[in-house]
């Protein structure tokens, strides 16, 4: 957790004081407040505080219909909102035995992948951004919106695409739809080692995030870390191919892992990921053109829709790490309970506050966007 | 998951008494069991079956039952099955047992279900509200709680009625209003 | 904070002095041309809409070209965009933000949710008008806006600024009242804010005649006397 | 007699607000130059202008006290006061009745005065910024005071006006920069460093303190501190061309040269991370402070 250089320095208690970082900080995620109690430099305890971004989603869904509840889910992560509807969809074909077309579990898959590009070029811009690097930032949201201008294409929003629903996507792609997403993933392809050259190897970058906020893989499992946060630690874990959903097992990728479990590490899982989604995005682009038939299957009129009475639990892997919806049905016109499990709600509450000790002022920031901690998942 | 794992993993579960084993599809194990016998089963998975990732912890208000339903969704690394063992509380008193020191991020969760149900861990490391610091009604998950009723209280809606529309009612258009008693919560 | 004696206080607005230098008005100009081409924003980010501030901000859409910086800040900044929807803990802090920025500053709302409750009209958590809390000058509706109509929205806000008519930030002195009030409706009657919103008002001759009434009765009543802060060596 | 005395007050005058001119187009390029950078168009011509007008045009001044308006003072008037002692193509003000050691002394002015006013705003992150300033001063200053005496012992003065005009005489190869190169490197350093930019940017840091000292800042007490930074930027490019490049002949070349030496930090600012506060430390007092001794030895042969 500390620096390899930093020695420690025995001050007098009255050298302690508090620090709010938040709820309206440049060094922390969206909305969310980390109250940290500092010696000199290295933080001796932090509290996280949340809720500022609450807005009772499970209370919400439990008063609308099903077909309305697709509309609301994917504000509950808003950089990364498409894994979002596809878990609710999943869950809820998984209640009524809906059998979703194999084309369109091909276009889930092609708008999760990019989504998740979008998500990692969001995060590692972020990422520079709290050690004072700001032009990465600049460039990944940029290369960001190109993705987000393939969404629109497809679905017509560019964050909010509510695309997905159950029993398959909304409407198939548009002409030379393919063309246009080969040629953004080229693009992006040639911007990796512009990003390489400017980032990743940066030798001050390196050195300031190297050793910080170091969770080793034993800690990892016994904390619940998960996605890539856990795959820095050295454990090649994915929900997409140890419990896989969609088409994910007919696809070939690769999952990488880093063993040093630093921020360092966690960027680098996210540098690497982002190379294989674009390999799945190929195949998707690839495979598509010879998946014919319909996109959809119908559902019975949507405003008198009643699910299956039952229960489901189901996961997806989200650009943070592992997501999941747990679904009651008592076969009524609206579910009767959602719980989400949003990947962050372990990583900004219990991890950041373990990892913040000891960690200097410098690089609290540093920990919580390494661990992409995302504070709407949290608050929901 | 291969059929040996799952057959060791039938018959460890077997110890375990009153256990009512559903298999929902490949890797989704339901197993329903009484309160007092879930901290043996999950010290049990975690000890002998690799069941390391408590995924969540969810609460299911049964109003009509009088019960808190709590759903511990367990992950193994190694058999690469989902169990999901479920337990009924009575939602009286709203008393239960904390897993904390079986499972660390049980912490969050308990925390989160106390705040938002009203549910108390005995042995849960910290039970102070999170996400509802500045809430001093009711746990605002449970049934009884009517949350519209709650916004019709403390809020005022923006008018908004600008001429043109003024002119198209006018004319017999304009916006439909709908009944109040669809837009009245179940 | 310092106490008032609020029963003291002449409710008419004071007359400003009247001004003597010919070159008034075009200095008033000037600065109003460069309070226009000139804005520091605070974006809290309450909300979704903050997702298409990024946007808007780097390269692909640029706001520095229009002299649109972010600041960090509230003592810095001149516009707090309030990006979608505001929990009610959310909402003290901003109206905490607010109070602390320096005059003239403009509120922006972002997203459907500042206008009425939005999407999460049925919601607990959530305030719904965000104008019954603070002044704002302009909506940006939308859910969420696209950074093109963020960057409008903001233009528009440079006019109206060019043209003066951009004063909401008078009103919140004008009629603290009502937005006490309605403060103290949601938060209860023990909320009070460290900043002197009646003091500044008297110096900077804001009062109005809905400045002072029933509402600060009540938050004179419970107000604590901010102690000065501590020096310790 | 008089008329000099007159002459001399005038360009006194005349010296910070061309020095406030030049470093508006100093800020200005420092944007544009980040802007490209970033693969963006960038702020218009008139902006940093625009600015601080409307900062001093702020309605409600928030002051935390006295020693807080005192300080913003200090900070500004200390650059003001250096910007006489600093010698421009045709005005040389009372430079050579100041010389080298006068004006270090006023350059730390700013910092000081910036911690007094600071001090009184009681926030903790402006505090930790303050420290941070203090401590990246204390850093950078000690190659800073050895390039100076070592150009001071090459030419055998303290007068700029004189280092000027010995540079001048012999045409390029005259140049500090061609006859102390080391020296040059060194001082590059610390002018970077004393600029305060990425990677030396420890005390704005936002995403760690907030902006630091600015965290208080409101109204004209930010406006003041954009005016120290425009003539913070001449101040350190000026002092380096009159250092090692020869001065200006005549305005054109002199504005060249200003620019030119500030667009090297802009352009590395902007690719860089910034460092820890103590890596900063051991980075300058190694590197070039070892350079700037190395320096000087060669000159003192």
């Amino acid at each position: 957790m500390r620096p390899e250089n930093y020695q420690a320095v025995n001050h007098p208690p009255s050298h302690e004081y508090e620090l709010n970082f938040g709820p309206n900080h440049p060094g922390i995620e969206g909305n969310y407040a980390l109250k940290v109690k500092l010696q000199g430099d290295i933080v001796i305890e932090a509290r996280a505080d949340g809720g500022y971004l609450h807005r009772g989603f499970e209370k919400l869904m439990e008063n609308r219909l099903w077909i309305q509840n697709i509309a609301l889910v994917p504000r509950i992560c808003v950089p990364d909102p498409v894994p979002m509807e596809v878990c609710y969809s999943l869950a809820v074909e998984d209640l009524d035995d809906i059998k979703v077309p194999e084309r369109a579990q091909w276009l889930r898959v092609l708008q999760l992948e990019l989504s998740r590009i979008a998500a990692h070029l969001f995060t590692f811009g972020g990422h520079a951004a709290t050690t004072g690097m700001y032009t990465p930032m600049y460039w990944g949201v940029t290369d960001r919106d190109l993705i987000l201008d393939l969404f629109e294409e497809l679905t017509g929003g560019r964050v909010y695409s509510i695309y997905n629903l159950p029993g398959g996507v909304r409407q198939d792609m548009p002409e030379g739809f393919l063309q246009r997403v080969t040629q953004t993933m080229d693009y992006i392809d040639g911007r990796l080692k512009d990003y390489d050259n400017l980032f990743f190897t940066n030798q001050i970058f390196i050195r300031r995030s190297k050793g910080v906020g170091v969770i080793n893989q034993q800690q990892a499992l016994e904390w619940g870390v998960t996605g890539p946060n856990l795959r820095a630690c050295g454990l090649a874990f994915d929900v997409r191919r140890d419990d896989s959903y969609l088409i994910y097992d007919q696809l070939d990728f690769d999952i990488p892992t880093e063993d040093a479990g630093d921020a360092w590490a966690r960027t680098l899982v996210r540098r690497m990921e982002l190379v294989e989604s674009i390999r799945i995005v190929r195949q998707v682009v690839q495979a598509l053109p010879d998946i014919k038939g319909p996109v959809r299957t119908p559902i019975p009129n949507p405003l008198a829709w009643r699910v299956k009475a039952g229960d489901s639990y189901t996961r997806v892997e989200s650009s943070k790490g592992e997501l999941a919806y747990y679904i009651v049905s008592n076969g009524e016109e609206k579910p009767y309970r959602v719980h989400i499990r949003g990947p962050s709600s372990m990583h900004a509450v219990q991890v950041l506050e373990k990892l913040s000790v000891g960690c200097r002022l410098e690089d609290v920031a540093q920990t919580m966007f390494s661990l992409d901690a995302c504070p709407p998942e949290v608050d929901r | 998951m291969n059929s040996a794992q799952s057959q060791s993993l039938n018959v460890l579960l077997q110890e375990i008494e009153g256990i009512q084993l559903t298999h929902q599809n490949q890797r989704r194990l339901r197993a329903d069991i009484s309160a007092d016998a879930l901290p043996a089963l999950l010290a049990l998975l975690r000890g002998r079956a690799g069941y390391v990732h408590l995924s969540a912890i969810s609460c299911v208000d049964w109003i009509e039952d009088d019960q808190f339903e709590l759903v511990y969704h367990l992950w193994s690394y190694e058999t690469s099955i989902l169990i999901s063992a479920h337990i009924r509380v009575a939602r009286d008193p709203g008393i239960y047992l904390s897993v904390f020191d079986i499972y660390t991020p049980a912490a969050f969760f308990e925390r989160d279900i106390h705040e938002m149900f009203g549910l108390y861990f005995e042995g849960s490391p910290d039970m102070s509200k999170f996400i509802l610091t500045e809430w001093d009604g009711p746990p605002p998950m449970r049934k009884d709680f009517d949350s519209e009723q709650w916004v019709m209280d403390n809020f005022t809606w923006q008018d908004y009625h600008p001429d043109w529309l003024k002119q198209i009612e006018q004319q017999g258009g304009g916006v439909v209003k709908s009944a109040d008693s669809s837009r009245k919560s179940s | 904070m310092k106490s008032t004696d609020l029963d003291r206080i002449e409710v008419n607005p004071k007359t400003m002095p009247k001004r003597t230098n010919p070159l008034a008005n075009v200095f008033d100009d000037l600065v109003r041309f460069c309070r226009s081409r000139s804005m520091f924003m605070l974006h809290y980010c309450t909300g979704c809409g903050a997702i298409e501030l990024p946007p808007a901000m780097t390269s692909r859409f640029d706001m520095e070209r229009l002299g649109i910086q972010p600041m960090v800040t509230p003592r810095q900044a001149d516009i707090l965009l309030i990006t979608g929807y505001v929990s009610i803990k959310t909402l003290k802090r901003v109206i905490l933000t607010y109070e602390q920025m320096g005059s003239p500053k403009y509120v922006i709302g972002i997203c459907s949710c500042t206008v009425n409750g939005g999407m999460y009209w049925q919601s607990y958590a959530t305030a719904k008008k965000l104008d019954e809390y603070m002044p704002v000058d302009l909506y940006i509706a939308g859910c969420m806006p696209r950074p093109e109509a963020v960057i409008e929205g903001l233009q528009q806000l440079m006019d109206k600024i060019k043209n003066d008519q951009a004063n909401s930030w008078k009103q919140y002195y004008e009629n603290y009242d009502y937005y006490l009030g309605n403060q103290q409706k949601l938060f209860g009657n023990n909320w009070q804010t460290p900043t002197d919103v009646i003091g500044e008002a008297e110096i900077y001759r804001l009062m109005g005649p809905q400045t002072l009434g029933e509402h600060t009765k009540i938050l004179q009543q419970v107000q604590k006397p901010m102690e000065p802060l501590e020096m310790k060596l | 007699m008089a008329n000099s005395i007159l002459l001399t007050i005038l360009e006194v005058i005349l010296m910070p607000l061309v020095a406030f001119i030049v470093g508006l187009f100093m800020v200005l390029m420092m944007r544009k130059l980040a802007a490209k950078l970033q693969r963006r168009v960038g702020p218009p011509l008139f902006q940093p202008l625009y600015d601080i007008v409307k900062l001093y045009g702020k309605q409600t001044q928030i002051s935390h006290g006295l020693i807080h308006d005192i300080g913003i003072i200090m900070a500004v008037g200390g650059y003001v006061a250096a910007e006489a002692l600093l010698p421009v193509p045709g005005m040389d003000g009372i430079a050579a009745k100041g010389g080298l050691v006068t004006l270090a002394y006023l350059m730390m002015v700013p910092s000081l005065g910036l911690a007094l006013g600071v001090g009184q705003c009681a926030n903790p992150n402006g505090s930790i910024g303050i420290s941070r300033a203090l401590t990246a001063m204390l850093a950078y200053d000690i190659p800073f005071i050895i390039v100076i005496f070592g150009v001071a012992y090459h030419f055998g003065s303290t007068n700029l006006v004189s280092i000027i005009a010995t540079q001048q005489a012999e045409g390029i190869a005259g140049w500090g920069i061609s006859e102390m190169p080391i020296l040059a490197i060194a001082g590059l350093f610390a002018l970077h460093a004393s600029l305060g930019k990425q990677p030396f940017e420890i005390y704005i840091a936002p995403a760690e303190i907030a902006t630091g000292p600015m965290v208080e800042m409101g109204g004209k007490f930010l406006g003041g501190l954009f005016v120290m930074q425009t003539f913070q930027l001449y101040t350190a490019s000026v002092l380096y061309v009159s250092l090692f490049l020869g001065g200006g002949e005549n305005w054109v070349t002199f504005l060249i040269k200003c620019f030119a030496v500030l667009a090297i930090p802009v352009l590395i600012a902007y690719l860089f991370p910034r460092y820890r506060t103590e890596d900063l430390i051991r980075l300058v007092w190694k590197w070039p402070v070892m350079l700037a001794l190395l320096g000087v030895a060669f000159v003192m042969n």
